[in-house]
């Protein structure tokens, strides 16, 4: 718990360093109204997925197909859209159908008893493709404004993107289930030790489901604010996004194997990966740069906590 | 018996972090011994057997064997000085066959350094013939009873002809029979000049068995010596270092209501037709032996199996199959057989392992309250006298009679009607042990009724009201208090029942 | 219940099972290769010529290539994501040193691959076995680290067929017997990888490790040390694979074999493989991987769009999984009823 | 119970915050399209600003195509005495560009040179960009129009198609069954030089020439290689391919040239020279065409800096200079054309290097 700790206020000191060099380097536009705003957009849709990841992964599960369902439900969204249904009536049934995904995921992990990682890998390949049969490779962007300019404007008199004030308040209430409700306790107890959950008289089962359903049902809100954000209903929409969620997750200091993590943690990771990636284009570095930093943090992620902790009873056994 | 021991400890020392585990532990195994090395929980056997195993290393002093100081880098180098480990809990391969579980990483070669198959099964059943055992070589692990987990094992061990073999607790899982097969072993190996290192919380077979013991107390050398002129109160007093009053303190009580109602529950291939009755006051204790479905009927009938026949009632209401939400809802609690991966979570604190079973009741809607949550558990920890230094330190750090404390405060805060208690001392120290006794008889006293499984006949005898005999997954005898002997459990556990 | 008296034949009847298993599972495969070929070779005769075989094995044979080490990997319950990336490292610089020494002999420069891909492996094998770090989460961050290298190494630039020697394009497309030399190459490293894996004690202790970490340690099996080797030879493969890579389509950038690990994690559990170690075969991964590769190549041949063939590899990747899992749930209900049959 | 509730309470608060009022559908959203208004006049005669800060924005940094393109960019920039700086995503999905193109207008650049991943998904950033006064080009692959200034089209889609089929025509000898080996199915200029393919063999003089599959290879050498293949085996009588895209041109003459299909089967498509020299100069390919990227890229830098000096503002019929390559118009729908490309034989595929 400890370490945990200490490995969040190392997040929040690597962020005011980020930010203070990137006041610093870029004459003050890092953090100014303008570029915070295309940051927030930029992190958004990761934002808003790793909430609900956040949850699956301290259950010591993982969802990998998080990102092929933003495609699915993108590319509903363009068929739907296309067929002549109303927006009011295509967006519940996305989320609904991302649900659904997510149901599907569940099902197949706490009835059969898979393994998550195997379901979502194939799950990411399958609803990946049916995002493909449905849209083919045609981009539908024929959108009202009045809805993709939810993507590109901020909420009026601030510079906030309405996608991030969507997951902030989401965060809220994801961080009230995981912290402060018995179901976030059972969500602990879960990934910490299943069989012990289960004698307690906790339904594994059942939070384990919902949990998938609410990672389906928060990708396909995901994939409704990138598809108006780019007013670009396409199957191809996110793909690759899961890696980078998990990768946020993981920075975050949630433990792989479940038990371990707080919501907060995982936010300062959301935006230290974005901020630090904002910060990288804004200086002109090359792309590559990017990806290497990317992969760097998260084997620091890991890397860090199994340190201090070496660290740690080093120096207790020093004396 | 002059001769120099073939393995010994001098003066060892050994830490973790801040808390000394060992400190300046001697011991020696003579060629042809059985030697017992006994303490409470927590004593250090654990450590001291790890180092042995060359898992630990240690901080001071030596190891020695044969005479000489040697340092092992890990368990290979144990191995390669011809010291086996069958440990408390099976260390099989579930995925590999019974034989390469025998045999891994000593597999016998044949043409270019490849693996003799058909050698290494025909040895392995050789091994097995010298135990008494027909198991499959060429058969998995995995789905192996516990039982035959430990055989393996201990044909493991004797597969490399050890010259010292450590048994950690080889018989919590086995069978009078299979008990009495081992010790046959034990004295054919001794008769080859090795050395056996015995360790069991059961003084009877100690005494049977052994010729010499070590004690040790909180992580220090305390006694060795022979145990001719010992008895067994004497060595309890060694081991814990004072008087014990009575260990199994029952009191009378006069049976209630019918609470929990079993009827011709059957899980197939498991267990069948199991019926009977416990009521309100009664301590009924189911016993039999491992693998006989004891601990099988627990768990269907607190829904953690769903049974495939039958029901289960409590206070005359119909509990549905496969779900422990119903059971808790009932009234039920349940104290499992496996601490660590049943009863705790060992990561989290001692509050939220003590609140865990009773979220509902500290949420309102849906949101823990923090303050009943601490409330409860200090409440527990005061009633069962819990040693912990704080309520947020994970329950992990505490010893194993103060976890299963943990365990039971979890379901007493939820003051169940029926308390199911699978193995409730088990592996737990003697002071510790009367604890749980005497709250267990309390509870009893309140009208909780009580449903005991437990492989200590003693036990059984000192506390059930009524004893209950599965062999096979049956149930063959019901014994009233006044009846039971400690023969008449034991040859109904093996199927012998006087029709 | 008379288990004494029915223990034989039901522990035979066990026993057969288990041993069959595996062997059902690879069937299984071959089975439903066969149902995805001779249909189409129905409806369109080309199929099963002789030059569509090869192609489909040469199709296969790269990703089997990679299977055959993710195999290795994911048998000690770890998983090596990184080796799509490790592809492209091996690929590009492979091509590049090519490119630049247009005299280096082609094993050498084939050499020079496979050592590109070793380091890589033994970056990987390094902090998963000595940091004690989750492999999924290292060779998640190595996959992204690889391929940073790899663009910032190729700086945009591609290797062309005619930069590349004519031995090495031969490579990928001679044949000795009428098969393709790729072919052979992935075949020799199959059957190679199989027989360290089923009797060899270093192999067999890969198992160990995967089945019961704990009880390895508590064996004296040098864990981190099994587990560095698999992940080196992880990454010793798929440089081979890269080299091979080069050889096959003679046009390389930087962005060779992006997502490829995907492709691979399926094939290895189509093939049978746990997820979670401790079983599986190098043969059933490589015919994982050729089952998915023949099925896209059914897909075309039968004209069906190339969208659905995403949406079948993932279906048949969840249905492989369920099989093996009902498979285990009937060999468990088997081996149940077959305990207690300890006593003589 | 619970999680039941805190799934509702999830799952209404986003319908409630994007559900706003009555029904929109497809047919009742009024199609509001901007149109670029060029409120400021043109001045042929103005210099051409120093120091311009340039953007050069390519679907993907690290492909080699780009690289090409890239050069002669960065020749123009030294030409017109800017600043020019590449950047761009590493990888070619649609959204990937918008990031860098709101960096860009953050970086108060003054011109913003792009070949876009998809029409659609760059073009909100991109009309943000231009709010803000940057200048948008766009070569190789358009935006929206009405998302950018002026659009370099390598060659016309007429020039390119008709050449396209010229060459296979002769490869195969003006008679048999031919196929067509594109990027994504979505491609914008891939779609739009299949359709010209198909009026074009629609004329007498290709009444011998039957097209009988087009197949998509996603620009990605492996699913290039199977779609080849797959080709191959449903058609047998296939007696040509035309791939008009790099990848799937190098990927299918690299097939070819190691199976037996090699000279049975005709190649022609869209490739660079270096790519393409080992399999023209095996037989594997007679001839193919391509136009210059790196003209391209130059080109397209130079008309940037001709829009932010003032010289043009991307109304139809304006002409300026650009550099080395001489005088260009602009045409309808603010569109530029480099040029006809350039068709690689044996014979003078040893005069390029790109």
């Amino acid at each position: 718990m400890r370490n945990l700790l200490r490995w969040e206020t190392a997040l929040v000191f690597l962020l005011v360093v980020v930010a203070l060099a990137g006041q610093v380097s870029t004459d003050g536009s890092f953090l100014s109204g303008g570029n915070l705003f295309y940051l927030g957009l930029d992190i958004a849709e990761i934002a808003l997925i790793a909430l609900p990841l956040t949850l699956v992964i301290v259950a010591g599960e993982i969802d990998l197909s998080v990102a092929s369902v933003l495609g699915l439900s993108s590319a509903l969204i363009g068929w739907l859209w296309n067929a002549g249904w109303s927006l009011e009536t295509i967006l519940p049934a996305v989320i609904v159908a991302g649900a659904l995904c997510g149901a599907v995921n569940g099902l197949l992990v706490t009835r059969l008893g898979l393994p998550s990682l195997a379901v979502t890998i194939g799950t990411l390949a399958l609803y990946r493709g049916l995002a493909l049969v449905v849209l083919g490779d045609t981009a539908v962007a024929d959108f009202p404004a009045s809805y993709t300019s939810f993507g590109t404007t901020p909420i009026p008199g601030t510079d906030i993107p309405y996608p991030i004030a969507l997951a902030a308040v989401l965060a809220v209430l994801f961080g009230i289930a995981l912290h402060a409700s018995s179901f976030g306790r059972a969500v602990f107890a879960i990934g910490a030790n299943e069989e012990g959950a289960r004698f307690s008289g906790i339904r594994v089962k059942r939070v384990k489901l919902t949990l998938f359903v609410l990672a389906g049902a928060v990708a396909a809100i995901a994939g409704i604010v990138y598809t108006f954000r780019f007013s670009s209903a396409r199957a191809d929409n996110g793909v690759g996004l899961e890696l980078a969620v998990v990768a946020a997750v993981l920075l975050g200091g949630v433990s792989i194997f479940g038990g371990k993590g707080t919501l907060f943690g995982v936010l300062a990771g959301v935006l230290l990966l974005g901020g630090l990636r904002n910060l990288l284009i804004l200086q002109d570095t090359s792309t590559e740069v990017l990806t290497i930093v990317t992969g760097l943090l998260l084997l620091v992620s890991v890397l860090a906590p199994s340190i201090t902790r070496r660290v740690g009873t080093l120096r207790k056994a020093a004396p | 018996m002059d001769r120099p021991p073939v393995v010994a400890l001098d003066e060892v020392s050994k830490s973790f972090g801040a808390v000394r585990a060992l400190s300046g532990v001697s011991l020696r195994l003579l060629p042809g011994e059985a030697h017992a090395l006994l303490g409470e929980n927590g004593a250090g056997k654990s450590t001291l057997i790890k180092t042995l195993a060359g898992v630990h290393r240690p901080d001071a002093g030596r190891v020695l064997v044969d005479g000489e100081a040697v340092r092992f880098s890990g368990p290979a180098d144990a191995l390669a000085a011809g010291i086996a480990i069958i440990y408390q809990e099976p260390t099989l391969f579930g995925d590999l066959s019974v034989a390469e579980n025998v045999f891994m990483g000593r597999q016998p070669l044949g043409l270019g350094r490849r693996i003799d198959v058909a050698a290494m099964h025909a040895r392995t059943s050789e091994l097995f013939a010298r135990l008494g055992v027909r198991l499959d070589p060429a058969r998995p692990a995995r789905g192996l009873s516990i039982a035959d987990q430990q055989l393996v094992e201990i044909a493991k061990a004797l597969s490399f002809a050890a010259r010292v073999i450590v048994m950690d607790e080889p018989t919590a899982a086995l069978s009078a029979h299979e008990v009495q097969r081992l010790f046959g072993v034990v004295q054919a190996l001794r008769d080859q000049d090795a050395a056996v290192l015995f360790v069991s919380h059961r003084l009877g077979e100690v005494f049977e068995l052994c010729q010499r013991a070590t004690v040790l107390r909180d992580g220090e050398f305390v006694w060795s010596g022979g145990l001719e002129d010992e008895t067994p109160d004497s060595v309890v007093r060694r081991m814990v270092g004072r008087e014990l009053s009575q260990l199994f303190p029952k009191q009378d009580t006069t049976a209630g209501e019918v609470l929990l109602s079993v009827r011709r529950l059957t899980r197939e291939g498991v267990f069948t037709d199991v019926s009977f009755d416990v009521r309100a006051g009664e301590i009924v204790a189911l016993s039999g032996l491992v693998g006989a479905g004891r601990s099988e009927v627990a768990r269907a009938v607190f829904g953690i199996d769903r049974p495939d026949a039958g029901s289960v009632e409590v206070r005359g209401k119909k509990l549905r199959h496969g779900s422990p939400t119903a059971a808790m809802a009932a009234g039920i609690g349940f104290v499992p057989e496996d601490r660590r991966q049943q009863g705790l979570v060992m990561d989290a604190s001692i509050e939220r392992n003590t609140a865990l079973a009773s979220l509902g009741r500290l949420s309102t809607f849906g949101l823990l309250r923090g303050k009943s949550e601490r409330a409860l558990a200090e409440d527990w920890a005061v009633k069962l006298r819990l040693r912990f230094a704080r309520l947020g330190d994970p329950v992990g750090v505490l010893s194993g009679g103060n976890q299963q404390k943990v365990v039971l405060a979890k379901w007493l805060a939820r003051n169940p009607s029926v308390l199911i208690v699978d193995e409730p001392t088990r592996g737990i120290d003697v002071g510790t042990k009367a604890e749980v006794h005497r709250l267990l008889s309390e509870l009893a006293g309140q009208g909780v009724a009580v449903l005991m499984i437990s492989s200590e006949l003693p036990e059984v005898l000192g506390m059930a009201d009524r004893v209950l005999v599965m062999h096979e997954g049956r149930l063959v005898e019901e014994l009233a208090r006044h009846e039971t002997t400690e023969e008449r459990v034991a040859l109904a556990a093996a199927g012998q029942v006087a029709s | 219940m008379t288990a004494t008296a029915t223990a034989p034949s039901r522990r035979t009847a066990a026993r057969r099972l288990t041993t069959r298993v595996g062997r059902v599972r690879e069937l299984g495969i071959v089975v439903a290769l066969a149902l995805v070929v001779i249909p189409t070779a129905i409806v369109n005769p080309r199929f099963v010529q002789p030059q569509s075989l090869r192609d489909l094995a040469l199709n296969a044979s790269i990703v089997a290539l990679l299977a055959v080490g993710q195999t290795l990997v994911v048998i000690t319950r770890n998983v090596d994501l990184s080796v799509g990336s490790v592809l492209g490292l091996s690929a590009f610089l492979t091509a590049q040193h090519f490119a630049d020494h247009p005299g280096t002999p082609l094993l050498a420069g084939i050499g020079f691959g496979v050592a590109t891909g070793f380091a890589c492996g033994l970056l990987n094998g390094l902090l998963v076995a000595l940091g004690n770090v989750p492999s999924l989460v290292v060779t998640l961050g190595t996959l992204y680290v690889f391929r940073g290298v790899d663009y910032a190494l190729a700086q945009g630039r591609q290797v062309n067929a005619s930069n590349l020697p004519d031995a090495l394009l031969d490579l990928g497309g001679s044949r000795v017997l009428g098969v393709p030399v790729l072919v052979l190459v992935t075949v020799a490293v199959i059957v190679v990888a199989a027989v360290y894996l089923r009797s060899y004690r270093s192999g067999r202790e890969l198992y160990a490790i995967g089945s019961n970490p704990e009880a390895a340690t508590l064996a004296g099996i040098p864990v981190a040390r099994r587990t560095l080797t698999t992940f080196v030879l992880s990454g010793l493969i798929a440089g081979l694979a890269g080299a091979l890579w080069v050889a096959r389509y003679g046009t390389v950038d930087a962005a060779a074999g992006t997502g490829l690990e995907l492709q691979v994690v399926a094939a290895v559990v189509v093939g049978g493989v746990a997820i979670f170690g401790g079983s599986g075969t190098v043969a059933g991964a490589a015919l994982g991987a050729l089952l998915l590769g023949t099925i896209t190549s059914c897909l075309v041949v039968l004209q069906i769009p190339a969208f659905w063939q995403q949406a079948i590899s993932g279906a048949l990747l969840l249905s492989a999984i369920t099989v093996d899992r009902l498979l285990a749930l009937r060999l468990a209900k088997a081996l149940r009823t077959t305990e207690g049959t300890s006593h003589a | 119970m619970k999680t039941r509730s805190l799934l509702a309470l999830v799952m209404t608060g986003a319908v409630a915050l994007t559900a706003c009022g009555g029904g929109t559908t497809k047919d009742s959203a009024a199609q509001e399209t901007g149109g670029a208004t060029n409120a400021a006049k043109a001045d042929p005669n103005a210099p051409l600003k120093e120091g311009l800060k340039i953007t050069f924005l390519p679907k993907q940094v690290n492909n080699p195509y780009f690289t090409v393109a890239q050069k002669g960019a960065e020749s123009a920039g030294t030409a017109v005495k800017g600043e020019v700086k590449a950047t761009g995503p590493s990888d070619a999905a649609a959204s990937s560009q918008v990031t860098y193109i709101n960096t860009a207008a953050q970086q108060r650049q003054d011109a913003l040179v792009i070949s876009a991943n998809d029409a659609n998904a760059v073009a909100p950033a991109l009309k943000t960009a231009r709010s803000q006064g940057l200048k948008v080009v766009t070569f190789d692959s358009d935006a929206a129009p009405d998302a950018r200034d002026v659009f370099i089209n390598q060659a016309t889609s007429d020039e390119i198609a008709a050449g396209q089929v010229k060459l296979i025509s002769e490869a195969v000898g003006g008679s048999g069954e031919i196929a067509i080996l594109s990027a994504t199915p979505n491609a914008t200029n891939q779609n739009a030089w299949i359709e010209v393919m198909k009026t074009e063999l629609a004329k007498p003089e290709y009444s011998g020439l039957k097209l009988v599959e087009t197949a998509y290879g996603n620009d990605d050498d492996q699913t290039s290689f199977q779609k080849t293949q797959g080709l191959l085996q449903a058609h047998p009588d296939l007696k040509g391919i035309i791939s008009p895209t790099t990848v799937g041109v190098a990927a299918a003459a690299r097939y070819l040239s190691s199976s037996e299909y090699k000279g049975k089967v005709q190649l022609t498509g869209l490739g660079t020279p270096n790519q393409m020299r080992k399999f023209v100069q095996d037989g594997t390919v007679k001839s193919f065409a391509l136009w210059d990227p790196s003209k391209l890229g130059y080109l397209a830098t130079y008309t940037a800096a001709a829009l932010a000096s003032g010289q043009i503002t991307g109304a139809e019929g304006e002409k300026y200079q650009a550099g080395d390559l001489g005088e260009y118009t602009i045409g309808a729908k603010g569109e530029v054309v480099l040029g006809p490309p350039t068709v690689f034989t044996k014979d003078n595929i040893d005069q390029f290097d790109f």
